[in-house]
C-alpha cells in the first residue's frame, strides 16, 4: 500500500511519459498476495481453505498411499472400535464391518465422492450458468424457452432418471454425475438468467455496445464476472446439496454401488449398525459436514473478497473502544 | 458549418405495462429533427424524462427507431453492418449520464478505458501501445496513472465520470454524444473537464451532442441550443439568442429556473412552474406545454403548433414550435414580467 | 407404551417390510401378500406342516390317488364363506379353475403349477376329482398353494380384498397405512386369541426394530442381525438358501475347475460367523434340511484357498482364460447384508486369482439376469441367488434351477436332465432318494451353483405376545398361533 | 393480475405435456416389467401375453397415443403392482406429502427468519458465526441418517415420539424434524445475506433518522425486502420437498408420493409414475406461480400491472 | 465537555418543550465544535471529517459546501448519528439545543431524531423503502414519536404530502415510491424529515437528481418550511449558485475540514481562502463561450493520504513552506491576524482545532456569525 501512499501526494507531477513496464509487476503481485493477506485475516476462512485443501490433497494422493488397506478384508477383526492404539494407526478410527480399517476407506472415498460432486457441481454450472447468461441476455423467446426447459427438469423426478439411467447404462460414478449435473441444471439456470437479465440493461453493458462489442463478448466481459460470485456460492451450496443427494441415492439403493465406496454410501450402510458400530456412519457424516461447512465459509469468504463494493469488509480493524478526547475541556 | 450528422423526424415509442388511461404506448421522441455541424457543439436541454437519453441511446443505436432517418455523413448508421458497423462505431461515441452504472463494477479503471479496444483491435495492437494510451487518458482526464488499478468503487462521482470520458475518448471518434458529463461532478472537476472538451474539440474537430440540466454549463459549452419538451424539440436556435431573447414560454421558465451565482442579496424574480410534466403516456392534446402554460388559449389544446422560424435579431435561425411566442425584444425579463 | 392403548391386548400389530400389492388370493405365493392372507383370511384345501414337511388336512380332509393322474378330494363339511356362503367342492373346482386354468395370469400357475391345465370336477358337494395331464405325484402339494375363494369372486379380475374361511376377515385396508383384519365369529375352527390384527409396513429394518423395542408393533418381520433387538428377536429357519450361480457356458467359468476353486475358496463358515453371527447354516444344496429331497449327507465345500488357486492355475495351464472378468451380480437389499457378502466373496474369489467385478443392480435389472432369457454378451456371470423352496418339494427348485432348460439354469447335462425327470415322476422314498442323488451329482460332476449358507429369518416379537416362528413364517404367518403371553 | 394467472396456466400447458412425454419416455427405457411381475419359471407365451395386455409391445408413439387419449377422458390408466386406478393412488398419496411439506416449509420459513435476522444484527458476530455454523451443519447432514438417529434417541432411547407411522401429532414430530434441517439451513442463509445487504440500504438509515429502534428497523424495514430473495429460495426448496420426500417417506412409513413414485419406478408401474409425475408436476408448476404472486404481493414494483392511485 | 449529570435535567426540559416552543429567528439552534469522523478501512483508521465547526440558526440557511467526498454527507451523518458501522464518531460537540448529542446513547439519540433533526438524504431514489406505501413510510415518525395508530398516521401522512405540495395526497398515500417522479419523492423525503416540526433540518444535496424547474419548486417548499417552523436548515450542496441563492451563511469545506465560513455575500464576494476563491472562478459564468474556464488544478487528496500542513496545499497557488509544516486552523478574518492570535491561543503543533466563533456568539447572540477562514495568508488572497 505503501506505494499509492507516495504517488498520491503529488499526482500533478507525473510526467506524462509514463515508464508502465516498470511499475506492473510488482503491483499484479501486490493484488494476488493481498488477496492471501485478506484470507489469513479471517481465521475461519483460513482454516476452511486448509481444510478444503487438505480433503483435495488427500482424495488426490490418499487413495495411493493406502494401497490396498481399505480393501483388505479380516472378518475375524470385524467392527472394531476407534480410538485403540492397541490396533495400530490403521484401525485409528476403528475397522468396518468387514474388519477393513476405516481410516483408509474414508480416504479412499473422499476420492470417490469428489469425483462424483466436484463434476456434477461444475458440470450443471458450467452448462446452467452459460445456458442462463444467454438467455437471460437475449430475453424474448430465448428466455421463454430456456425458462420452461427448467420448469420440467425441475418438475422431473430425478429418481426415475437415476433408475433410467443406471438401468441403461451400469452403476458408476460418472452416471451418477451425469444425474445429478442435469438435475440441477435449472438451479443455476434461474439464478444467472435473473441477474443477467438484469444486467443486460444495465449502463455499462450499454457502454460496451456503443463500442460495437458482440453479445457474447459482453456476455464474458461485463455479465458472467458480475454473476459468477453468485453463482459460485450456490454451487457451493450445491456441492453440499449433491453429496447429500449422492448418499440418499445410495440409500434408495440407486446410487454408487459397493465395491466403489463413497461418504455418502458409507453413511448409507453404516446406518444399519448405528447401534453397534456408530462409528461406521458418525466418520463419513463428519465428513461431509466439515467439507459442505469450510465449502461453505470459503464460499461467503470468497464472495465477499471478489466483491469490489464489499471488500473492505473483511479488512477492517476490529471496532475499537470508543474513548473519545475532547480537544479542550469545555467550560463548565 | 457543413453538416456532420442530421436526424429527421425521429421518433421512438416505447411499449410499457399499462397506464392510468390504458396507454401502453410511450411516445418518447415524437418526430425529433435536428443537425450538429463538424466541430460543433449543440446542447440539449430539458426537464427531465423529456427525452434527451432516448435520443442519445437512439443516436448511438441502443435503440431502435420507429420512424425517422438518421444520416452521418450521408450514411445512415442503421443500415450498417460488419467492419462499416464498426467504423462508425468508432466514429460516434457516448458519455453516459450515471457514472455510477455505466461502469463495470468488477473491472478496474484501466480495464474499462482500454475496453473499446478489445472490440477495435487494430487501434492500438500491442498492450504496451494500449497501457501507455490508457495513462495518457487517464492523465488528459485529469486523473493519476495509478488509477489505473483502481476500481471504479474508489473513485468519486466526477472521477467516474471522467474515467467514462477517458473510455469514450479511447476510440478517437468525430462525434460524441455527451449525456449530462459534468452534473454528477465537482465545481473545480467540472471546470477541467469543460476546459478538456473544449480543447479536444479544438484540436480534434469534434463535434458533441450536450445533453444538460446546468445552463450555465452550455451557455457556455454550446454553439446551438435545443430545447427539448416531452419528446419534441420545442424551441432550437444559437445559444444566446435562445437564452437571452427565449420564444417559447417554457424556455423561458427554464432559464428562469436556473440559479444564477449573484451574491447581491436580492432575489430574483422567476417563473415557477406550476404542477409537474405531464406523463408521457398521456401527453396533453395540442401544444404540449398548455398545461403548465401561462399563456395558454384554447387553440393550444386543439392544435399542436407547428415549428415557426422566427426572426432573431443577430440574424441565425431561430425556430420554435408555440402558437404565441414570446417577444423577442424584451428578452427573458420580458417574459417574467408576462409570466406575474 | 402397549398398555396406553386401550384395545392392545385384544390386537396384535405386524409390522412388514413392504405394503402387499394386493390381497388377492391366487397371488398369495408372493411373499408380502400370503403373510398377511395365508391361513389368515383364505385357506387352502391342504396344508404342509412346516416342521414335519407332511401333509394335513384344511378343507379337504382327505385325497388319494385314484388313477395315475386323477387325484380324489374329500371336502371339510360346515364351512362358510365370511360372506356367508357355504364352502363347497363347487367352490373348490372355482378356486382351480380360477387360478389355473383362466386367463387371470394368477402368480401361482406360473409359479406351482406351469403349463399345465387341469380338469376338476365337483363329484357332489363334498367330493372333488382333479385330472392331471401327465401323472403328479405331488399334485396335492401344489394344491396347498391354492387359496380357497367363493364363487362370487370375479372370474375374470383380480380382487384386492377377497373373502375366505379363515379365522379372520379383511376389516379394512387403508392404503399406504395399515390393514386390519378382525377375527371372523364363524370360522369353522377354534376361535383366535386375537381379536385384531393390524399390518403396517416399513421398509427400514432398523425401524422395524425400533418399533418393537419401542412398543408400537408386537411382531416385526425381516428383521437383520444388527438390528440391536436382543432377546426380542426370534430365529427361524426361513427355508431361504443363498447361493453363486455361474454360468458356465462363459470362460473361464466353463471350466469345471474354475468352478470348483470357487467352491473352495469361499469362507463360508467365516462368513456365517462374522456377517451372520453364527446364525446362518453353511449350505452344500439348494434346499434346506425338512425339504424332499434334501440330502443330509451333504457337507460343505471345505475352504481351502490353496486348492482354490492351484485349480485356477491349472485351468490357467490348460488354456483356459483366467484373467476374464467374471461378473458377479447382486440384487441390492435383497437380503441383510447383502452388499457385505458380496463385497466379501469379490475379495475372496479375487484371492483365489480370479477377476471379479461385483455388480450391484436393482430388483428389476436383477432379474434380467436371473431368468431365461439371459442377456447376451455380459460375459461370464456369478449370480448370487436367494432360494427358497416354500413347497417343501426339491422338485420345485431343481426343475427350476437345474435342468439344462431350467427358467433359472444357466447349464446342465443331458444324463443330469434324466435324473432330474426320473426323480419328478417318482414318489415316496425312491423320489426323496432321487433327489438326494441329484444334489450329490451336481456338487460332483455340474458344479453350476457355489452354496454359501441356509439362512436363518429373525423375527422381533414382544414380550407381551407368544409366538414361536418356523420355516414358514415369513410367506405365512399365523395370527392364530399368536397368543397373548399372560 | 387475473390475466397474468391466465396466461401462466396456460403457458405451463405445454411443459406439463413434455414432462409426461418425458417420463413416459423415460420409463419404457427400464426395460419390459414382465420378469417382475410374472413368476420367475413364465413361459415365453406368459410373457408375450403380459407385454400385449399392457399394450407394450406397441411402438412408443402407439402407446403414447393411447395414453394421451386415456388422460383426455380423465383415465389415467390402471396400476400394474396392485390393479387399482393410477390417478386415484396418486390422489390419495399426494396430500400426505402436501401435508408433510407444507408444514416443513412454513416452519422452516419462520425459524429461518428468526435466526437469518438475529445473526445478520451484527454481521460476523458471536451470533452470526454460530447460527451459520449451525445452519451450514444442519444442511450438510445426510437427512436418512439423521432420522434413524432421531428415532433411535426419541422414540427407543427416550420414548417420547413414536417410531414412525403417521398416527396422532407426535408422529409428525421425526419426519418434520428431518425435513426441516436443509431448508431451514439454506434459508438461514439466504436470509442472513439478504437482511446484511437490506441493512446497509439508504432507506434504513432514514427510518433510523425518524428514530426507528433497531428492532423496528429489523421487522419493519429490512424484514420485507430481505423476505423476497428467500421466497424464491424457499419456493425451490419447497420443490424439492414436494419431490423429493422419498427418503423420509420411506424411512416413517409415510404414504405420501415420493413413496409411490420410487415404488412405481422400482416396480415399473408405469401408470402410476405417470400420474404421481403428472400430479406432482402441477403442484410443482402452481407453486411457482404461487411463489411468483408471493412475490409481488412483497414488492410491488415488481407486480405485472402497476395500479395506479 | 459536560458531565452526564449536567446533562440529565437538560434534556428532560428539553423533550418537554420540544414540539410546542418556537425557537425565535436567529437563535443559535446548532452548534458543533470539534467535530471529527473517524474511518476504519483496510489502509487503516483515517479521519474523514477533522475538527469541524459551525453553528446553524433559527430560521436560517446554513449551507455546507464542498466538493464531492470532502465529508459533508459524513458530517451530517455524525449529526444524525446514523453512521455507517465503520464510521466512529471520534471527537466532537454537537449541541442542539443545550444538549449534547455526541454524548448521548444510540437509544437515547432515537429520541431526538424525528422531532429534533430531521434528515433529508442525497438520493431520494434510493432512499424511500421499495416495498412500503409512501403513506406507511410518512406515518412512521407519527406511530413512533406520537404513538398514533395506523389509521391517524395516515392522516396525518395526508396531511404532510399536502404541506410539501403532492396533489390528491388521499390517492397517492397509498402509492409506492416508484411511481412517483423524482421530484415528488424528493418532496415525499422532505415531508418525512419535517414531520415532526423539527429544530434543525439538515438537506443533503436535495436537488442534486433533480432539474431546474423541480429544484426551483424545492428550494421554495424548503424556503416556506423554514420559515412557518422557524427551522434551522443545514444545506449541502455543491452548487455555489444554490448556496448564493438559498443560503444565509456558508461553511466551504475541503478534505475533511471547514476551511472558511461566514455569511454568503461576504464570502462570495470576498474569499478568503484559496480554495473558496477557485471555486468561484471555475463557474463558467460571464466568460466568452469556448473561453479557458480557471480551472484548481489537481483533485482533492485521498483521506489515507491528507499531508501534515495544509490540506489544500498541493492545490494552492500560494503555497509556501509554512503550509507544509503546520495546519492553519479556523480563525476570523477580517480583523487583524495578529490580534486573533494573541486571543485564541492558537496551538500549532498538530493543528488543534479552535471553534469558529468566540463563546462569546452562543451567550450574546450575535446576530451574524463572524467570518473564519483556515489559511496562513487569508489576507493576501485577494491582493494576490
Ligand atoms: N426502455 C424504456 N422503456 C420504457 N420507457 C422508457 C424507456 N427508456 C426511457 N423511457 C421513458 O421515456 C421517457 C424519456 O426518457 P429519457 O431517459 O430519455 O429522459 P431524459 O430526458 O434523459 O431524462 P433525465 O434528464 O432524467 O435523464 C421517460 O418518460 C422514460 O420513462
Ligand atoms: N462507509 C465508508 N467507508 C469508507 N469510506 C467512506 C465511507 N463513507 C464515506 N467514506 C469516505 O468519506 C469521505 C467523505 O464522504 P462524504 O459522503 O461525506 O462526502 P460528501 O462530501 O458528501 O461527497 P458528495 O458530494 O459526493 O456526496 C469520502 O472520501 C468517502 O470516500
Ligand atoms: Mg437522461
Ligand atoms: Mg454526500
Ligand atoms: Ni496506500
Amino acid at each position: 500500500m505503501k506505494s499509492s501512499l507516495n504517488e498520491g501526494s503529488a499526482p500533478e507531477q507525473v510526467p506524462a511519459d509514463f515508464q508502465p513496464a516498470e511499475k506492473d509487476g510488482p503491483e499484479k503481485k501486490d493484488g494476488k498476495l493481498s488477496l492471501f493477506r485478506l484470507l489469513l485475516k479471517d481465521r475461519f476462512a483460513t482454516v476452511s481453505a486448509l481444510i478444503l485443501i487438505l480433503i483435495g490433497l488427500t482424495a488426490l494422493v490418499g487413495p495411493a498411499l493406502m494401497g490396498d488397506l481399505a480393501t483388505k478384508q479380516n472378518l475375524l477383526f470385524a467392527n472394531k472400535a476407534p480410538f485403540n492404539p492397541a490396533y495400530g494407526w490403521e484401525y485409528f478410527l476403528g475397522s468396518d464391518s468387514l474388519g477393513r480399517s476405516m481410516l483408509a476407506r474414508l480416504v479412499v472415498a473422499s476420492r470417490t465422492t469428489l469425483s462424483v460432486a466436484l463434476p456434477a457441481v461444475a458440470v450443471a454450472l458450467l452448462i446452467g450458468s452459460l445456458w442462463g447468461v444467454w438467455a437471460g441476455y437475449h430475453r424474448g423467446w430465448r428466455e421463454n424457452v430456456s425458462m420452461r426447459i427448467a420448469d420440467v427438469i425441475m418438475s422431473f423426478p430425478s429418481l426415475l432418471l437415476a433408475v433410467v439411467v443406471l438401468y441403461v447404462f451400469s452403476p458408476s460414478a460418472a452416471n451418477i454425475v451425469l444425474i445429478l449435473a442435469l438435475t440441477r441444471i435449472p438451479i443455476y439456470l434461474r439464478t444467472a438468467r435473473a441477474e443477467s437479465a438484469e444486467l443486460q440493461s444495465r449502463t455499462f453493458v450499454d457502454a460496451a455496445r456503443t463500442f460495437g462489442a458482440k453479445p457474447n463478448a459482453i456476455i464474458v466481459r461485463h455479465v458472467i464476472p458480475v454473476v459468477l460470485p453468485t453463482l459460485l456460492t450456490l454451487a457451493t451450496l450445491e456441492f453440499c446439496y449433491v453429496m447429500l443427494a449422492e448418499s440418499s441415492l445410495s440409500f434408495l439403493g440407486i446410487g454408487i454401488q459397493p465395491p466403489d465406496v463413497s461418504w455418502g454410501l458409507m453413511v448409507s450402510q453404516g446406518r444399519q449398525y448405528l447401534q453397534t458400530a456408530w462409528w461406521l456412519s458418525i466418520f463419513p457424516g463428519v465428513a461431509i459436514v466439515v467439507a459442505t461447512i469450510a465449502a461453505n465459509v470459503l464460499a461467503a469468504w470468497l464472495r465477499i473478497a471478489t466483491d469490489p463494493a464489499q471488500r473492505w469488509r473483511l479488512a477492517l480493524p476490529r471496532k475499537r473502544l470508543i474513548v473519545r478526547i475532547p480537544a479542550k475541556e469545555a467550560q463548565p | 458549418m457543413p453538416e456532420l450528422l442530421t436526424i429527421e423526424g425521429l421518433t421512438k415509442t416505447f411499449h410499457v405495462a399499462k397506464s392510468a388511461s390504458g396507454n401502453t404506448r410511450l411516445k418518447a421522441l415524437d418526430g425529433i429533427s435536428l443537425t450538429v455541424g463538424r466541430g460543433e457543439t449543440l446542447g440539449l436541454v430539458g426537464e427531465s424524462g423529456c427525452g434527451k437519453s432516448t435520443l442519445a441511446r437512439t443516436l448511438m443505436m441502443l435503440e431502435t427507431p420507429d420512424e425517422g432517418t438518421v444520416s452521418f455523413e450521408g450514411t445512415n448508421p442503421f443500415g450498417l453492418r460488419g467492419k462499416e458497423l464498426l467504423t462508425w462505431r468508432r466514429r460516434v461515441q457516448m458519455v453516459f449520464q450515471d457514472p455510477f452504472a455505466s461502469l463495470n463494477a468488477r473491472m478496474n479503471a484501466g480495464d474499462i478505458i482500454a475496453e473499446p479496444w478489445a472490440t477495435h483491435r487494430s487501434l492500438y495492437p500491442t498492450s504496451r501501445e494500449r497501457d501507455a494510451r490508457v495513462r495518457e487518458l487517464l492523465h488528459m482526464v485529469g486523473l493519476r496513472p495509478s488509477d489505473a488499478r483502481k476500481s471504479p468503487q474508489e473513485f468519486s462521482g466526477g472521477q467516474r465520470q471522467r474515467i467514462g470520458i477517458a473510455r469514450a475518448l479511447a476510440l478517437n471518434p468525430d462525434v460524441i454524444i455527451l449525456d449530462e458529463p459534468v452534473s454528477a461532478l465537482d465545481l473545480s472537476v467540472q471546470a477541467q473537464v469543460l476546459n478538456l472538451l473544449n480543447e479536444l474539440q479544438q484540436e480534434l474537430g469534434v463535434s458533441y451532442i450536450f445533453i444538460s440540466h446546468d445552463l450555465t454549463v452550455v451557455r457556455h459549452v454550446a454553439d446551438r441550443v435545443a430545447v427539448m419538451y416531452l419528446g419534441r424539440i420545442i424551441e432550437t436556435g444559437a445559444t444566446e439568442e435562445v437564452f437571452d431573447h427565449p420564444r417559447h414560454p417554457y424556455t423561458a421558465a427554464l432559464m428562469s429556473a436556473s440559479p444564477k451565482l449573484d451574491v447581491s442579496g436580492t432575489t430574483r424574480d422567476r417563473i415557477v412552474l406550476k404542477g409537474e410534466l405531464p406523463s408521457p403516456l398521456d401527453p396533453p392534446s395540442g401544444c404540449r406545454f398548455r398545461t403548465r402554460c401561462w399563456k395558454a388559449q384554447d387553440i393550444c389544446a386543439e392544435v399542436a403548433p407547428e415549428p415557426q422560424v422566427l426572426a432573431a435579431p443577430d440574424g441565425t435561425r431561430h425556430l420554435a414550435e408555440c402558437h404565441f411566442p414570446l417577444d423577442s425584444i424584451k428578452g427573458l425579463t420580458g417574459a417574467i414580467a408576462s409570466a406575474q | 407404551n402397549t398398555e396406553a392403548t386401550g384395545t392392545a391386548s385384544n390386537t396384535v400389530r405386524v409390522v412388514l417390510g413392504q405394503e402387499p400389492p394386493t390381497l388377492e388370493a391366487c397371488e398369495s405365493n408372493l411373499t408380502s401378500t400370503g403373510v398377511v392372507m395365508r391361513s389368515n383370511v383364505t385357506e387352502p384345501l391342504i396344508e404342509r406342516n412346516p416342521q414335519s414337511g407332511e401333509l394335513e388336512p384344511k378343507l379337504a380332509t382327505e385325497w388319494k390317488a385314484t388313477t395315475d393322474t386323477e387325484w380324489t378330494l374329500k371336502l371339510r363339511e360346515g364351512v362358510t364363506f365370511q360372506d356367508g356362503t357355504p364352502f363347497n367342492a363347487e367352490a373348490a373346482a372355482f378356486t382351480i379353475e380360477r387360478a389355473v386354468n383362466s386367463k387371470l395370469g394368477c402368480n401361482v400357475e406360473g409359479y406351482v403349477f406351469g403349463d399345465a391345465d387341469l380338469v376338476v370336477k365337483a363329484v357332489d358337494a363334498t367330493t372333488l376329482t382333479v385330472t392331471t395331464p401327465e401323472p403328479d405325484p405331488i399334485l396335492p402339494l401344489r394344491l396347498s398353494f391354492l387359496e380357497v375363494v367363493p364363487t362370487s369372486t370375479s372370474a375374470t379380475e383380480k380382487v384386492r380384498e377377497p373373502i375366505g374361511t379363515g379365522p379372520y376377515k379383511i376389516e379394512k385396508w387403508d392404503a399406504g397405512q395399515k390393514i386390519t383384519l378382525t377375527s371372523w365369529d364363524g370360522y369353522w375352527g377354534d376361535k383366535p386369541a386375537y381379536a385384531t390384527a393390524e399390518y403396517q409396513w416399513r421398509s427400514e429394518s432398523s425401524v422395524r426394530a425400533a418399533m418393537i423395542t419401542s412398543g408400537e408393533a408386537d411382531v416385526a418381520m425381516g428383521l437383520s442381525p444388527d438390528d440391536n433387538i436382543g432377546d426380542l428377536g426370534l430365529d427361524y429357519p426361513n427355508n431361504e438358501t443363498v447361493a453363486l450361480r455361474l454360468d458356465a457356458n462363459e470362460a473361464p467359468l466353463n471350466d469345471i475347475r474354475v468352478r470348483q476353486a470357487i467352491n473352495f475358496a469361499i469362507d463360508k463358515e467365516g462368513i456365517v460367523n462374522s456377517l451372520y453371527q453364527g446364525k446362518h447354516q453353511v449350505a452344500a444344496q439348494l434346499v434346506p434340511d425338512g425339504i424332499v429331497g434334501h440330502n443330509a449327507g451333504l457337507a460343505g465345500w471345505p475352504f481351502d484357498l490353496e486348492k482354490a488357486k492351484s485349480l485356477v492355475a491349472e485351468a490357467k495351464a490348460d488354456g483356459v482364460d483366467t484373467s476374464k472378468q467374471i461378473s458377479m451380480v447382486v440384487r441390492s437389499a435383497q437380503f441383510p447384508k447383502i452388499t457385505e457378502l458380496g463385497q466379501v466373496l469379490q475379495e475372496q474369489l479375487s484371492q483365489a486369482g480370479l477377476n471379479v467385478k461385483l455388480k450391484m443392480l436393482e430388483t428389476s435389472q436383477h432379474l434380467t439376469y436371473q431368468v431365461r432369457p439371459f442377456p447376451e454378451d455380459e460375459g461370464a456371470v456369478a449370480l448370487m441367488t436367494q432360494h427358497g423352496n416354500q413347497a417343501g418339494d426339491a422338485a420345485f427348485t431343481v426343475d427350476q434351477y437345474m435342468l439344462s432348460t431350467g427358467a433359472q439354469s444357466y447349464y446342465g447335462t443331458p444324463e443330469f436332465d434324466a435324473m432330474i425327470k426320473k426323480a419328478d415322476a417318482a414318489s415316496g422314498d425312491e423320489r426323496k432318494k432321487a433327489f438326494e442323488d441329484i444334489f450329490a451329482y451336481q456338487n460332483d460332476k455340474v458344479v453350476q451353483f457355489a452354496h454359501i449358507s441356509h439362512q436363518t429369518g429373525i423375527i422381533g416379537k414382544a414380550k407381551s405376545v407368544n409366538y414361536t416362528p418356523n420355516s414358514s413364517s415369513g410367506d405365512e404367518l399365523r395370527v392364530s398361533e399368536m397368543t397373548p403371553a399372560s | 393480475m387475473l390475466i397474468y394467472l391466465r396466461k401462466r396456466i396456460v403457458s405451463s400447458a405445454l411443459p406439463l405435456v413434455v414432462v409426461i412425454v418425458g417420463v413416459f419416455a423415460l420409463a419404457r427405457m427400464t426395460g419390459n416389467p414382465a420378469s417382475l411381475y410374472l413368476p420367475l419359471n413364465a413361459t415365453q407365451q406368459m410373457r408375450d401375453d403380459f407385454t400385449a395386455r399392457n399394450g407394450l409391445d406397441q411402438p412408443l408413439l402407439v402407446q403414447m397415443a393411447d395414453y394421451f387419449g386415456g388422460v383426455l377422458r380423465l383415465d389415467f390408466g390402471q396400476s400394474l403392482r396392485t390393479g387399482q386406478d393410477a390417478a386415484a393412488m396418486a390422489l390419495r398419496a399426494f396430500p400426505a406429502t402436501l401435508q408433510l411439506a407444507a408444514t416443513t416449509m412454513v416452519l422452516a420459513v419462520i425459524l429461518a427468519l428468526v435466526v437469518g435476522c438475529w445473526a445478520a444484527l451484527k454481521p460476523n458476530g458471536i451470533a452470526d458465526r454460530i447460527s451459520s455454523f449451525v445452519s451450514m451443519a444442519a444442511a450438510s447432514i445426510p437427512d436418512f441418517w439423521l432420522a434413524i438417529v432421531g428415532i433411535w434417541i426419541f422414540a427407543i432411547t427416550l420414548g417420547w415420539l413414536p417410531t414412525s407411522g403417521v398416527s396422532g401429532a407426535s408422529a409428525w414430530v421425526l419426519p418434520i424434524a428431518t425435513l426441516l434441517l436443509r431448508p431451514f439451513g439454506v434459508l438461514v442463509q439466504i436470509v442472513r445475506g439478504s437482511m446484511v445487504s437490506a441493512l446497509s440500504e439508504p432507506y434504513i438509515k432514514l427510518a433510523r433518522s425518524r428514530g426507528a429502534g433497531e428492532l423496528r428497523v429489523i421487522t419493519h424495514h429490512a424484514l420485507r425486502n430481505a423476505a423476497a430473495p428467500a421466497l424464491t429460495v424457499a419456493g425451490d426448496l419447497a420443490v424439492g420437498l414436494v419431490n423429493g420426500a422419498v427418503v423420509v417417506e420411506t424411512i416413517f412409513g409415510w404414504p405420501g408420493i415420493g413413496k409411490l413414485m420410487i415404488d412405481s419406478i422400482l416396480q415399473r408401474d408405469f401408470a402410476v409414475l405417470q400420474a404421481a409425475v403428472l400430479l406432482t408436476a402441477v403442484a410443482i408448476f402452481a407453486l411457482n406461480i404461487l411463489i411468483d404472486m408471493g412475490y409481488a404481493l412483497l414488492d410491488a414494483r415488481v407486480r405485472p400491472v402497476t395500479v395506479k392511485a | 465537555m459536560k458531565t452526564a449529570a449536567e446533562q440529565a435535567p437538560s434534556r428532560g426540559t428539553h423533550a418537554a418543550s420540544a414540539a410546542a416552543s418556537q425557537a425565535k429567528a436567529h437563535d443559535v439552534v446548532l452548534q458543533v465544535r470539534d467535530l471529527a469522523v473517524d474511518i476504519r478501512t483496510h489502509r487503516g483508521t483515517v479521519r474523514a471529517v477533522n475538527s469541524v465547526a459551525f453553528e446553524a440558526r433559527a430560521g436560517e440557511t446554513l449551507a455546507l459546501l464542498g466538493e464531492s467526498g470532502c465529508g459533508k454527507s459524513m458530517t451530517a451523518k455524525a449529526l444524525a448519528g446514523i453512521m455507517d458501522p465503520v464510521c466512529d464518531l471520534a471527537d466532537g460537540q454537537i449541541m442542539l439545543n443545550g444538549t449534547d448529542l455526541a454524548a448521548l446513547s444510540p437509544k437515547e439519540r432515537l429520541k431526538f431524531a424525528g422531532p429534533e433533526l430531521g434528515i433529508v438524504f442525497q438520493d431520494a431514489l434510493t432512499a424511500l423503502n421499495p416495498v412500503y406505501t409512501v403513506g406507511t413510510q410518512l406515518g412512521e415518525a407519527f406511530r413512533i414519536h406520537r404513538g398514533l395508530n395506523a389509521k391517524q398516521a395516515r392522516a396525518e401522512a395526508i396531511d404532510l404530502m399536502k404541506r410539501v405540495g403532492i396533489p390528491e395526497p388521499e390517492s397517492r398515500v397509498n402509492s409506492y415510491p416508484h411511481q412517483f417522479s423524482g421530484g415528488m419523492r424528493q418532496r415525499i423525503l422532505i415531508a418525512m424529515a419535517v414531520a415532526l416540526n423539527p429544530r434543525l433540518l439538515i438537506a443533503d444535496e436535495p436537488t442534486t437528481a433533480l432539474d431546474v424547474t423541480v429544484q426551483a419548486q424545492i428550494m421554495q417548499l424548503l424556503r416556506k418550511l423554514r420559515e412557518e417552523g422557524q427551522m434551522a436548515v443545514i444545506l449541502i450542496t455543491h452548487d455555489l449558485a444554490v448556496v448564493a441563492e438559498e443560503a444565509d451563511s456558508v461553511a466551504v469545506m475541503y478534505a475533511g475540514n471547514v476551511v472558511e465560513s461566514g455569511p454568503v455575500s461576504e464570502v462570495f464576494a470576498d474569499p478568503r481562502h484559496p480554495y473558496t476563491k477557485g471555486l468561484l472562478e471555475s463557474v463558467p459564468v460571464h466568460l466568452e463561450r469556448g473561453a479557458q474556464l480557471k480551472s484548481i488544478p489537481g483533485s482533492p487528496p485521498e483521506l489515507h493520504d491528507i499531508p501534515a500542513g495544509c490540506v489544500y496545499q498541493s492545490r494552492c497557488p500560494l503555497v509556501q513552506d509554512i503550509c507544509r509544516a503546520e495546519r492553519p486552523v479556523l480563525r476570523p478574518v477580517g480583523v487583524p491576524a495578529g490580534n486573533q492570535q494573541g486571543s485564541n491561543g492558537e496551538s500549532t503543533a498538530h493543528g488543534t482545532p479552535v471553534p469558529a466563533a468566540p463563546e462569546a456568539a452562543l451567550s450574546v447572540g450575535v446576530p451574524r456569525p463572524a467570518r473564519a477562514a483556515a489559511c496562513h495568508f487569508s489576507e493576501e488572497i485577494n491582493n494576490a
